[in-house]
């Protein structure tokens, strides 16, 4: 019968291609790097479920007038998900322990050496003929090093949204990965005796500078570099809600309901970039290598600061608590934790290293604008 | 032309790395210079902020609070 | 004076009509269903005073910029509220009972032969002249016998955006009548000795069965049939959310702000396809009766294949559990359980039940894929 | 450098005009008010933040395609942001101090006179030619005497959205003045013996009242003024879901996430239109001067009115609550109370003043209606 | 012209204040008949809506819940 | 004409009918291979998925929250 010759040809069996297989299979691979090894697990769950939505054959998903590219068209097109998504990010930071000791922010600024450094190995492959990266595509490969993921799709989104899905599935695989990562880098190039290094405790810090320190940074921002100021005046925006203490029920709001609904659509958007076509392409891998690259570069660059700041300043500076300048908020500190505790046993890191950690998400938001104003 | 584009690369990288860090430099004078003058000029232990201003205080919430109630529910 | 003749120009009391009147009335009519008798409250509120608002004369409110009309485009057209709603679905069900007894799923396959018979009886009514439905409209009145709010929407507003108001309306007004309408139907159908049939606990359902169910499911409708992949993705994935144990967060937002804030929406977008133009049509008393026929010959053939059931298997099947299979979640499945209760003082079917009633939303979804795929 | 010279010419420093850095103070200042001196600080702090982002050169923030323009495009030409706020003001609003004492309604009726009064005065600076505002103008600037947030941007975003910055500051701003302005005018207007009558208990509402409260309401504007519908019948769906018992869950959205998340965008998107083109005009200074001669009209109409009812009445009014009747909930009636404690120390006016406060709510979003059928 | 304007405006202001007026004198009328019906005929003292009508009952709720508790976790 | 719109519904019906008795029964053997396969391989009782992996344990995160309370407020 007709009708059943209909249903076959509609069906996915039918329909099915290799790529789209394989790309099943890497969205499900993502769901199990979520599930069961709890990497990331907001953003994996959601991106790889979005992943194996948008490779099914036959059915607009990812495409046309379906769900999922609407909803990348209404929020990652236009910049609205990640931006949302750093008001948020904003709304979660506690600021306080760079407060305490500003000169973290060199450790944050040192590991943005990664995401330059990427770039220009970007476009030294491109050069050597091993892949085709125009400027943008580099510079938006090289945000992966800045280890944050709104960030990386942000500028992904302005740059090279051919390239979304691959730069945001490396950047929050390799935030997942930064304990497997770091610690060999820290390692190899710090002494046991470096890694054991107590610090001063920090000084407390009052309102007052809680509530002055986002519009100091959005002013600064406004003046030097304003194509920063879209991210870093969320991020501000988010921090002066949650320090301010008079609008409580917004910053509540945005730490929770809002934050997640658009952390759902936002995963499910990205994967709509993971279809066959898109993403099953040499430049992936290029992207994906590249990636750890910058990761590991970022993390040696911010620990070979740290050895700096130790010799120069007059406080002891755990050169260890570099690492956690690439931002992965707050995996890096832990991990920065974790590798002085094996030094150390007496020696806790954790809010010491929470400084470069958010120092390093202003880092690369402030790289990012760097990218926008000179590739964009 | 692949002198070129590694040409470029290098010059976006050393201006960038350069701006990044300049940024932050100046960021760590700025943040120093607010925390001074907040010690300075705003040293009350957080009371600045946290205080209630012109809002009601715990107790005006209270009694209006019970006044309500009262007006919805006449019989407690 | 002419600003006094403006005023009662642009009043209501001279622009209106009788049809407006009578929808104002239905819309007040559905607000007392919804507020004084409790069907389904959370749709029939919304949808009743999004129709009286849509029916006051001389404003734009379900036409124009109106922002019922504004929500309409945005929310239905495009498919996305009920596919969130149906998000939040998966995030709410627990497929557990139908994972201790997968044979279940036959009995939520049965019940959805009303929507076929409504289907045919929709094209016979055209046939024999007394109603004018082609055959994607009575493709999607005969969704209304799937007893499932968003499926319906879903469809409708794909296939049949003209009558959208009027299935809505049958669909949910139906579902809050299931405690009247079921009972009569299942006894008709059954012996006393049947209904007092008690059944074998239900075994315990791992962790992992429960999170790869959704993605079994997902997999299966990928290959088979696609059309119905993008409302069988949404509830497996917010079902995955609940199951997987890692994205609490966003699962828990999902069950409450998310899905409420579109359910508001999106029955205030149904209510402004009560218009008076759009209603008051004789397709409207049409689709009425056929709405109903579809529910009770949903839960007649879902009754009878519980019988057959009961026949052919070694463990006792309590053919009153059928009647669930329509979905109508979760109140089918609680009539099921009382009418088990009047038979048998003993026999809680309450779980038992549960099994074919969210095996009706599988099964009616999959059947709004086949409409889909042959209508569309 | 060619790159360094592109990022002087991209920097603010470079491209800062005095406007701009006029309006960066102002958004500052609002922040002050809103934090410091907590005057409603969910929309202070929320339209100062937001006017200082837009207010940064050389970037695209508050125009084309940045982050604040697509929220004033989506959420306020199209009223849908307003809307919904007042959705969520009726879920959180108490008509019962209403209902017990309807006669409370003329206060707020009197209130709105200032309304008016305003609109006079603009077309009245127009004529001596020290203005130039247009009817449609003229019109939005006095509804800032309405005393009610979302009215008035409602109404500015229909009639007048390039004064729409400075009509919303106005309006919250002098909302938050409440208790500096009217004091001194009440007791100008009133004897100590009048500020010392205290009024009798109100009577208890049944839940059946405060049902049908809101659908009287909605049909009396149906019928009555169409124009103002949408307003009204937004307040009417949000107090009709709060108070009729079967969706809590809706009413709780709405009075929590839903709101919190629109006022957060709605205060974003008001300060996109603080930019230094639009605000830094002469008319601003006139609308602020007009905004706050139509706050002290309307107090001093709803005392008057007050002091009309206490002779007329039965039983006693105290004319303080008159003052109420400008809305500005529940600041308004608040300073009502304290003004009459300090004449009587066992006079708690709260409630009875509760109830003129919510009928100027509904009283302005008549007048709303009023002037959108006359301006519009 | 300048007169008209004023005219136009003293015009908007009477009708304006008027309908206000109009309108929420009618508003008092209806609330009032609407209390008054209330009153007589709905008097139950807030059960006609707080009532479960069909919904299930807290006891149905909780067997419920057991149910799908002990379900879920039949050690307990 | 009439008769092919009814010919039309009852072929509807039956392929239709058909293909969700199909895919029903499809995801009965489907579901009953996935619990075996869970059954064999994956026996732990729930523990595969709720143990805590890479992320932090309960203690972890009680420490951490110690620590920037203390911060925050070094007097306590
Ligand atoms: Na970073
Ligand atoms: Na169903
Ligand atoms: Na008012």
């Amino acid at each position: 019968m007709e009708l059943i010759e209909q249903i076959w040809l509609g069906s996915g069996l039918y329909q099915l291609t290799l790529g789209r297989f394989v790309m099943i299979c890497v969205g499900l691979g993502l769901l199990y790097l979520g599930i069961v090894k709890r990497f990331e697990p907001l953003l994996l769950v959601t991106i790889g479920f979005g992943g194996v939505l948008s490779n099914i054959p036959g059915v607009e998903i990812a495409t046309g007038d379906g769900l999922l590219h609407l909803t990348y068209v209404v929020g990652i097109e236009t910049g609205v998900f990640p931006l949302v998504i750093f008001m948020g990010v904003g709304a979660l930071t506690d600021f306080g322990p760079l407060l305490a000791n500003p000169r973290t922010l060199f450790l944050g600024a040192a590991a943005q050496f990664g995401i330059f450094a990427t770039l220009l190995g970007a476009l030294g492959l491109t050069a050597i003929g091993w892949m085709d990266f125009s400027v943008r595509e580099a510079a938006a490969i090289g945000i992966i090093g800045g280890a944050d993921g709104p960030t990386a799709i942000y500028v992904a989104g302005q740059l090279a949204p051919n390239l979304l899905g691959a730069i945001a599935v490396a950047a929050y695989s390799y935030m997942a990965l930064v304990p497997l990562i770091q610690p060999p880098i820290i390692k190899a190039l710090t002494s046991e005796k470096e890694r054991a290094i107590e610090m001063v405790q920090l000084r407390h810090v009052s309102q007052a500078e809680r509530i002055l320190f986002p519009l100091v940074l959005l002013l600064l921002v406004a003046l030097l570099l304003p194509s920063a100021a879209p991210l870093v005046g969320m991020l501000c925006f988010g921090n002066l809600m949650r320090e301010c203490g008079v609008v409580d029920r917004l910053s509540e709001t945005t730490q929770n309901a809002l934050i997640n609904i658009v952390t759902i659509f936002l995963g499910l958007a990205v994967g709509s970039k993971l279809s066959a076509e898109q993403f099953l392409v040499p430049s992936t891998l290029g992207i994906l290598v590249l990636g750890m690259v910058a990761f590991a570069i970022g993390t040696a660059s911010g620990v070979l600061m740290g050895k700096l700041m130790n010799r120069l300043s007059k406080n002891p500076v755990n050169p260890v608590i570099g690492a956690a300048g690439v931002s992965a908020v707050p995996m890096a500190a832990r991990v920065a934790n974790t590798v002085g505790l094996e030094a150390n046993p007496h020696n806790i890191l954790l809010m010491h290293a929470m400084g470069p950690n958010v120092a390093g998400v202003i880092g690369s938001a402030v790289a990012a604008g760097v990218m926008i104003l000179f590739a964009g | 032309m692949e002198g070129d584009l590694i040409g470029r690369g290098v010059e976006l990288m050393l201006v960038g790395m350069g701006t990044v860090f300049v940024f932050l430099t100046l960021l760590v004078g700025a943040t120093t210079l607010m925390s001074g003058f907040v010690d300075r000029y705003l040293p009350a232990p957080d009371t600045t902020a946290t205080q209630p201003g012109d809002g009601p205080t715990a107790e005006e919430v209270a009694a209006i609070a019970v006044a309500i109630a009262r007006h919805r529910n006449p019989s407690s």
